[in-house]
């Protein structure tokens, strides 16, 4: 039988990643929270909100070309049995409803990755449009937002790696039940020197058109 | 008969087992899965994914188990165990080495056919506790496969009984011969087609046909209880790779030693692989068609094996 | 085993149809009834069904484990990438922005600005202004200039390739604005009249700016004729280090454009202003002189080390018709340079009929008017819109009184006892024959026109008999000079010639490029470099034709600086400019409105904005003159849809796609990219570094 | 009475979110145990307002919104617009533009197809054969990407020509790819309609007359599965089509196995297009000089059709002068073809429900619009 | 248009007196204009004439009136016709050709969603995309909603 795939684990701590999961040798595990945020971390299930172009992109990811199942990640089709519910396509009025049914219906912990400009603020479909919710952000707790229209797999790939990397910062520590991506800090300020820049685009209706300077 | 004590130490060293049975068929399945479509399958926890089972169940081990609240509760609560105990207590007659079962008893063949069937009926109090359209469909449709795939099966492992003159699994595999293999051909391919529809795979996963009732019987299940669920249907693979191929083959073709220990390891994994891949390979059986193929192939095909196993050993 | 259905699986074996021969083109017949192949298989009946049904499965699992043998094709992110096209189109990035990078000017000596030309054409980074002009101006480095005030610096940069930027600023033909990208979203740049508002602001600053160019070359260069080619050599030359001497033979310096160009179009003070200053810099003219007559072009060839000829045209040719030599026929050279100088040529109260259609014929038709002329009439042989002038003289020409007879081919010219009373004129069927040759035919359809002068304006040659005495060069029989037309050299060694005697009959910014051209051929003979080796020719760049814009409805700010014209009535009575000029703030203005095209350097022009069908980006740019920057410049990568449309219409290729592709963000707000997000470094994988967490167990 | 209330109908809702519904339609059936009584389809989870949004973008600006209609083939709906667009404004198109149109049209129907033979085949079970058409379709989605420098929303096709032309070596890949293709084709024949289970679940299920194809209004191979050789490329015989020399593919028994298999013959024709327009495509222009910016195309209507993976996309559009389009409609064959499944899907097994809707191709960006 | 097709067309016009043929504008080989009143009887005769394939209905807010089309394709004939009605902005209102056509049957319900055209024997009159208790016809020239932001007017 062909080997099953060399392992790569050995160059994935060149990355960054925790030790923790390559090589039997250091599995011992130190604390709790490694072990249940690597866990989490390794077997994300993705519930496939696809509804438009993203969820073409998104059936790409799972195949041969970009395989998900790498990551760990398995696409199932009930709400019951998925973590991550990945939001892929244009989300109208009609759809809103049955999308919270299904947010609701999943187990806790549960995380949501807004895939596509469509799934964070409308993106195309912003202007002159009366029946698309201008954003996913608007009923759901949103973790990792990838923007692209569609996002390639492999930004959808380091979605889920930066989902994963979300997933290994929370612990179940008391007190701290579950802290959401707000908190997590910027790794870098931003440069201070322009003022915070104008109001997300999907609060308010757009900024003023801008000054016709040509 | 044996003490009480060693039927407990039994029972942990099933579940044990079992969970083994089910990391690996869990790992083994994603990626031959995986090779057959051209891809990897789990690599990035652990080498070569080995991990990957064992973080997924961690993970549902931690997951909320949500009960639906129009669900019957103490029914929703309790089918899980009714499903997986028939099912485990099928490892305890397979006749692991030559001539030691756990519990040797008379007719523990008809034994390891006769309680798995009772898993169809948790299926389908599962379907219809949780109150949900899809589930009782799939409850439904598995009570319906399970029942009309016992018949082909109990007949297939009969014929080997008329052979081998005694209805124990130990007995069987104690008289295997040689020839057997090439006379009782059909009768271990109805076999082994009718335990694929016992576990509701490959071609028969009409209770849980993912395209069409998203999730069959145990769609409302999450978290620790779904996983029960998964790790019935991976250990009854296994089991019935195991009986198969220490009742069919002999337990390695009757060598002593741990050659035949090894070949019947070979054995087990080569009919595992064999239930992957035919799932894998085919789409899905409609309900009539499903039942037309057991009434009208299997079962035939099992009666004329009975017929040529009687006359054979009447030589 | 292959199922051997009906012939529906006919297409399925390629060697029985393997080059698709039925594929020929069957063309009507396909349409007429299209073969139909059909999809329906069945298995076959019977035994053989069953047998085949068996078969399928066996052959479904075979083709599964083939699969598991071969090598996975995945790509294991992220360890290996998939490379992708160079035209992925990512997040977008600014490779420049107006503030904080700077804009190119295109300085190069004579000697190597071909080069420099070719070699920005190739990278793409050639505006099509400069690449259009003849003479390669860089119009782009003066709008640049000029948007901030610097309108000396603007004068002395075109002054480069253009060596009378003044005069230019008004009799050029401008192909620069006909190639200029604003055409394409509303109206072109004022390039000309900007070229004016830099000789203006160059004026007040003249006394310090204009310093003798220091001689460093032993060498001395004589140049015969004081036309614009002449003077760009000249110019070109001193800047090498050269002494140049020009020989001109009329009174004043300028040539053709002193003694041809009519004063409403070019005032004398402007021309010999800068040549003044040429001469301030350290060229030595003696006009008056003619060579030939009064110095044999022997004595030059001996006395200097190169000898240029550019003379232009002097004579105009005349057409041998029956009483064309009746009184009161004059060539237009000759006409023009009279009108011109003296102002009277004794044609008041007469009907003057011009034959010709092209910029002369027009000059002597509105000459004729000022000199006071009771009528004038133009005939041409081309029909109205196929007339060789430019557009807008023959309609500032029309506007002043002037009758044009178009597609009339002149006859005889009649005539009672000597002088002229009119021409007898035959209509044209057509010009060009089928290749674009100038082949006229004609009707035999007659008409007279009365006029008491007849002036010719078909054409104009040069008469270089006297000149070219004992220089060793012999002229055609036609009388032209044999030229090599891209290294500008005669048959006599070290002698050159450029301009209109070179070229023949053709704009001033024409004879400015040959000029340019000679004076590199000069510099390389005379320091022995081989002249055609390495020898970078000007790319021949078309010019992109741009749909046509309907302007109405268009903010104002958009439009071009409108240039004031005198009125036509009091223009036509005497010989004051008809270009009135814009004014400072206006040219200012009409600077800020170039897009700096090809440079890479975001100008704020917001044409991206307007392209984007997602109003995803936000542009805003602050215009005073000593601090120009873009203020803000957002792009809502959520809103964006990467369908490229922007970065297509960006004139100046700042907007461009990245290969970024990773944009998964934790937070929302960093992805309305600002500037300093759309300045990041190229090779970056991740947009926004800020908005990452740590891998695994980050605190 | 007491019988009535005791067989009534079980009403099942294949909710928008659904494996087998290809999107977000949603059917209400009515199930007598599994048999299919009634089948209610109800759309519009996917309705973004499309054509109102085109009121008020210039017709290029619109270009990007046709990519988002059918965004498995986004080609179509640029070719069709752009064809509606160059009729109203009487723009002529250079002959390579042309002949890469139909290149990457014909592409375009070979990658859509293998999403649709591929979901059928997942809609019957067979997972691995929607896995391998992908493999397909992702050969050609790397090929696109080439060209053009997006994998599925190209913006490609343009009024008056193409985008960007080939790169140097890009014609040779596809010829490359298409001589492999075949070869990957005839393995699904064989995996997904040469198998007897699938062959047992695709025939005989959710079948249409030839009468009842043409009155419902099925286009594409949808109609051509019953029998109606309909082929705009050959009817209205536009562009480049009549010097390409293809067949027409039909079915006799009009039921989903005609369908899809339908569709993956069709493949094969494309591969013969492809080869036949790489080898007679001429050198030029790719995009027609003096277009203006802001197309304004005189007052009036225009209407033009093409053959869409799907069937018949047709694109009407009326303009008041301005540099907006007044009205911009598609013609959906999607909407039209996934209409049917009321009339299809009665009497037959709920497990067939999805055999059904997988066969009539739906995508619900051209639906709902 | 070709000679016979030319001659069923002026056939067919004459039975109805607001039938007005047209010459084709872009759209079909040849366009009918009708009153709405005498739409099904020209549908009927149509249909009987060969024009058995009904391609697309759609409709056009002009704001003073709203304008259907129907889009026709014959195979016998191998020709195509559109047939124009006007309909008043208020209260639209036409017989539907579902009978006629099972194809208007789905198309006719996104022009009565979209434009609020009512078709009078429709199988199922209720609108097709957007929920059953939105206010307004979207496509209506004079649609107004708060959901409904507005592109900044810069081309």
């Amino acid at each position: 039988m062909a080997s099953l795939g060399k392992t790569d684990s050995a160059s994935d701590s060149a990355l960054g990643y925790s030790t923790l999961e390559s090589g039997v040798g250091n599995v011992i595990l130190t604390s709790a929270d490694a072990l249940l945020g690597w866990s989490r971390g390794q077997s994300l299930w993705a519930f496939p909100m696809g509804t438009a172009c993203c969820a073409m992109e998104l059936i790409a990811a799972s195949f041969s070309k970009f395989d998900f199942d790498r990551l760990g990640v398995f696409p199932r089709q009930g709400p019951r049995h998925t973590d991550v519910m990945i939001v892929a396509g244009t989300i109208t009025e009609k759809m809103k409803p049955v999308v919270i049914r299904l947010y609701e219906q999943m187990a806790e912990p549960k995380w949501v990755i807004a895939m596509g400009n469509c799934a964070i603020s409308g993106g195309i479909f912003y202007y002159d449009t009366y029946s698309v919710v201008r954003g996913v952000d608007q009923f759901l707790p949103v973790d990792v937002y990838i923007a692209g229209c569609p996002p390639r797999p492999e930004s959808l790939q380091d979605g889920i790696v930066q989902l994963r990397n979300l997933v290994r910062a929370e612990s179940v520590s008391p007190g701290v039940r579950y802290r959401r991506r707000t908190e997590i800090p910027l790794r870098t300020a931003p440069a201070p020197t322009t003022p915070a820049p104008a109001e997300p685009a999907s609060a308010a209706p757009a900024s003023a058109p801008s000054k016709d300077p040509a | 008969m044996r003490s009480y004590l060693f039927g407990v130490l039994w029972g942990f060293a099933a579940a044990i087992l079992i969970a083994l049975t089910a990391l690996f068929g869990v790992w083994w399945e994603r990626k031959v899965a995986g090779r057959m479509q051209m891809r990897f399958g789990p690599q990035q926890a652990g080498p070569a994914g080995v991990l990957q089972t064992l973080a997924d169940t961690v993970k549902l081990v931690v997951k909320e188990d949500i009960t639906p609240n129009l669900a019957d509760v103490p029914v929703f609560k309790l089918m899980p165990y009714l499903v997986f105990v028939p099912s485990a207590s099928a490892f305890a007659v397979i006749p692991f080495a030559n001539g030691w079962a756990p519990f040797n008893t008379e007719a523990s063949a008809l034994f390891f056919l006769a309680v798995p069937g009772m898993g169809a009926l948790g299926m389908l109090l599962a379907g219809w506790a949780s109150h949900n359209t899809y589930g009782s469909l799939g409850g439904v449709r598995a009570a319906a496969q399970l029942v009309s795939y016992e018949l082909p099966r109990t007949l297939s492992v009969l014929s080997l009984v008329v052979l081998a003159g005694t209805t124990s699994a130990v007995g069987i595999r104690g008289a295997w011969q040689w020839w057997w293999i090439v006379v009782l051909a059909p009768a271990f391919a109805v076999y082994f087609i009718s335990s694929i529809a016992e576990v509701n795979r490959g071609p028969f996963d009409l209770p849980e046909a993912e395209s069409e009732l998203v999730a069959g019987y145990f769609v409302d299940y999450s978290g620790i209880r779904w996983a029960i669920f998964m790790m019935v249907e991976y250990s009854g693979i296994v089991a019935a790779s195991l009986f198969g191929a220490a009742t069919f083959l002999g337990g390695g073709l009757g060598i002593p030693g741990p050659l035949g220990v090894l070949l019947f390891v070979a054995f087990t994994v080569a009919f595992t692989t064999m239930m992957i891949w035919v799932k894998w390979s085919f789409p899905r059986l409609r309900p009539d068609q499903l039942m037309s193929f057991a009434w009208k192939v299997l079962t035939p095909v099992a009666l004329v094996q009975l017929l040529v196993a009687g006359v054979v050993s009447a030589l | 085993m292959s199922t051997a259905d009906t012939d529906g699986t006919r297409r399925l074996d390629p060697d029985l149809d393997p080059d698709g021969s039925c594929g020929t083109a069957p063309s009507a017949t396909a349409a007429a009834h299209p073969t139909v192949v059909h999809a329906t298989n069945e298995y076959s009946s019977g035994v053989r069904g069953a047998f085949e049904r068996c078969a399928s499965l066996f052959v479904g699992l075979g083709i599964t484990a083939g699969r598991m043998r071969a090598r996975p094709k995945t790509l294991r992110y992220p360890f290996e990438r998939l490379t992708l096209s160079p035209r992925w189109r990512g997040a977008l990035r600014l490779t420049g922005l107006l503030g904080t990078d700077e804009v190119s000017t295109i300085q190069a000596d004579c000697a190597s600005y071909n080069a420099r030309i070719g070699e920005m054409a190739a990278a793409g980074g050639l505006p099509p202004c400069t690449g259009n002009c003849p003479a390669n101006v860089d119009a782009r480095g003066q709008a640049l200039y000029l948007a901030k005030g610097m309108s000396a610096e603007a004068y002395e940069l075109v002054r480069l390739r253009n060596v009378l930027p003044g005069t230019m600023g008004r009799i050029c033909h401008y192909p620069c604005e006909s190639a200029c990208k604003r055409n394409h979203y509303d109206e072109p740049i004022a390039i000309r009249p900007l070229h004016r508002v830099a000789y203006e602001g160059f004026q007040q600053v003249r006394a310090e700016r204009v310093r003798p160019l220091p001689v460093t070359r032993g060498q001395r260069v004589a140049v015969i004729g004081s036309g614009p080619s002449g003077l760009a050599a000249a110019f070109d030359l001193m800047q090498q280090g050269y002494e140049v001497h020009c020989f001109e033979k009329e009174g004043k310096p300028g040539g053709a454009l002193y003694s041809g160009v009519p004063a409403y179009r070019l005032p004398r003070d402007i021309l010999h202003g800068e040549i003044d200053d040429l001469v301030a810099m350290g060229l030595r003219i003696t006009s008056g002189v003619e060579v030939g007559v009064d110095m044999p072009i022997r004595h030059l060839i001996d006395e200097y080390d190169a000898v240029l000829i550019a003379t232009g045209l002097q004579s105009s040719r005349m057409l041998p018709l029956p009483g064309a030599d009746a009184e009161g026929v004059m060539g237009a050279l000759e006409f023009l340079k009279v009108g011109n100088l003296t102002g009277d040529v004794g044609i008041s109260g007469k009907r003057v009929l011009v034959v010709g259609g092209g910029n002369v014929a027009v000059d002597c038709a509105r000459v004729a008017l000022r000199v006071g002329a009771s009528q004038v009439q133009m005939t041409s042989l081309e029909s109205m819109d196929e007339l060789p002038a430019h557009p807008w003289e023959i309609e500032e020409a029309l506007d002043e009184g002037v009758v044009a007879l178009c597609a009339w081919g002149p006859h005889s010219v009649m005539a009672e006892d000597g002088c002229v009373t009119g021409m007898r004129m035959q209509s044209v069927v057509s010009v060009f024959d089928a290749h674009g040759r100038f082949a006229p035919q004609f009707a035999d359809e007659y008409m007279e026109v009365e006029a008491d002068i007849v002036l010719f304006a078909i054409g104009q040659a040069s008469d270089l008999h006297r000149l070219v005495e004992g220089s060793g060069l012999e002229l055609t029989e036609r009388g032209i000079l044999p030229v090599d037309r891209t290294l500008m050299t005669t048959q006599a060694d070290g002698v050159f010639a450029c301009g209109e005697v070179v070229t023949g009959p053709g704009s001033a910014i024409g004879s400015i490029a040959s000029g340019h051209e000679a004076a590199v051929s000069i510099h390389r003979y005379l320091q022995g470099i081989d002249l055609a080796e390495g020898r970078a020719f000007r790319p021949d760049l078309q010019c992109p034709r741009y749909g046509d814009v309907d302007l109405e409805g268009l903010q104002a700010t958009r439009l071009r600086a409108k240039m004031p014209m005198a009125h036509p009535e009091e223009r036509a009575k005497d010989f004051r400019s008809v270009e009135l000029g814009i004014t400072e703030a206006e040219g200012l203005r009409e600077a800020q409105r170039c897009l700096q095209c090809e440079s890479g350097v975001c100008v704020g022009c917001a044409f991206c904005a307007r392209a984007c069908p997602d109003y995803a980006i936000d542009v805003e740019r602050v215009d005073d003159p000593d601090n120009r920057h873009v203020a803000r410049y957002d792009l809502d990568l959520t809103k964006c849809c990467f369908c490229g449309l922007c970065a297509e219409q960006c004139p100046t290729g700042a907007l461009r796609h990245t290969a970024q592709y990773e944009l998964a963000f934790y937070h929302r707000d960093l992805m309305v990219f600002d500037k300093q997000e759309m300045q990041r470094p190229e090779e970056g994988s991740r947009a926004t570094g800020a908005d990452g967490c740590a891998g695994g167990g980050c605190d | 009475m007491p019988d009535q209330e005791f067989n009534q109908e079980l009403v099942v809702n294949v909710g928008p979110q659904h494996p087998s519904t290809h999107g977000v339609g949603r059917i209400l059936l009515n199930l007598d145990g599994d048999i299919v009584r009634k089948a209610e389809l109800i759309i519009g989870h996917l309705h973004r307002g499309i054509e109102k949004m085109a009121e008020n973008r210039t017709y290029l600006q619109v270009v990007p919104l046709t990519d988002r209609l059918d965004y498995v083939g986004s080609m179509y709906a640029n070719w069709a617009y752009c064809r509606a667009v160059e009729k109203a404004a009487a723009i002529d198109v250079p002959e390579r533009a042309e002949y890469l149109r139909v290149i990457v049209c014909e592409m375009q129907r070979i990658a859509s197809h293998m999403m649709s033979v591929g979901s059928s085949g997942a809609d019957s079970g067979a997972f691995t054969v929607f896995v391998y058409a992908f493999d397909l379709r992702e050969r050609i989605v790397e090929l696109f990407e080439q060209l053009c420098g997006a994998r599925l929303t190209y913006s490609y096709v343009r009024p008056g020509g193409v985008a960007f032309d080939a790169p140097d070596g890009w014609a040779d890949a596809v010829l490359a790819e298409m001589r492999k293709l075949p070869t990957g084709l005839e393995e699904l024949d064989k995996l997904l309609f040469g198998n007897v289970i699938a062959r047992g679940r695709l025939k005989g299920v959710g079948i249409m007359s030839t009468e009842q194809a043409i009155a419902w209004g099925a286009t594409g191979p949808v109609a051509r599965g019953s029998g109606v050789a309909l082929d705009i490329r050959r009817q209205d015989a536009y562009s480049v089509y009549p010097r390409i020399g293809f067949d027409v593919v039909v079915g006799d028994n009009g039921d989903a196995y005609d369908r899809a298999r339908c569709r993956l013959l069709e493949c094969f024709e494309s591969v013969r297009i492809i080869e036949q327009a790489i080898t007679q495509m001429p050198e030029g222009p790719i995009l027609t000089d003096g277009i203006p910016r802001l197309i304004a195309p005189p007052k009036g209507d225009a209407y033009a059709r093409i053959e869409s993976a799907r069937g018949t996309l047709g694109v009407y559009t009326v303009s008041d002068g301005g540099a907006k389009p007044y009205r911009v409609h598609f013609r959906s064959p999607a909407f039209c073809n996934v209409s049917l499944i009321s009339r299809l899907a009665p009497s037959h097994v709920l497990s067939d429900l999805g055999v059904i809707l997988g066969s009539l191709d739906p995508v619900f960006g051209e639906v709902d619009r | 248009m070709t000679t016979t097709f030319a001659a069923t067309m002026a056939s067919i016009a004459e039975k109805f007196k607001s039938a007005v043929l047209a010459d084709s504008d872009g759209v079909a080989d040849a366009c009918i204009r009708v009153e709405r009143e005498e739409l099904l009887g020209l549908a009927t005769e149509l249909a009987a004439k060969g024009f058995d394939q009904l391609e697309m209905v759609t409709a056009v807010d002009y704001r003073d009136r709203i304008g259907l089309i129907y889009r026709l394709v014959s195979a016998t004939l191998s020709a195509s016709l559109v047939v124009r009605c006007d309909l008043p902005a208020e209260q639209p209102r036409v017989v539907s050709l579902a009978g006629i056509w099972p194809a208007a049957d789905s198309q006719e319900r996104e022009v009565l969603d979209l434009f609020g055209v009512a078709f009078d024997g429709h199988p199922c009159p209720k609108r097709i995309f957007l929920p059953d208790d939105f206010c307004g016809h979207p496509l209506r020239k004079d649609f107004e909603s708060p959901t409904l932001i507005r592109r900044p007017d810069l081309i």
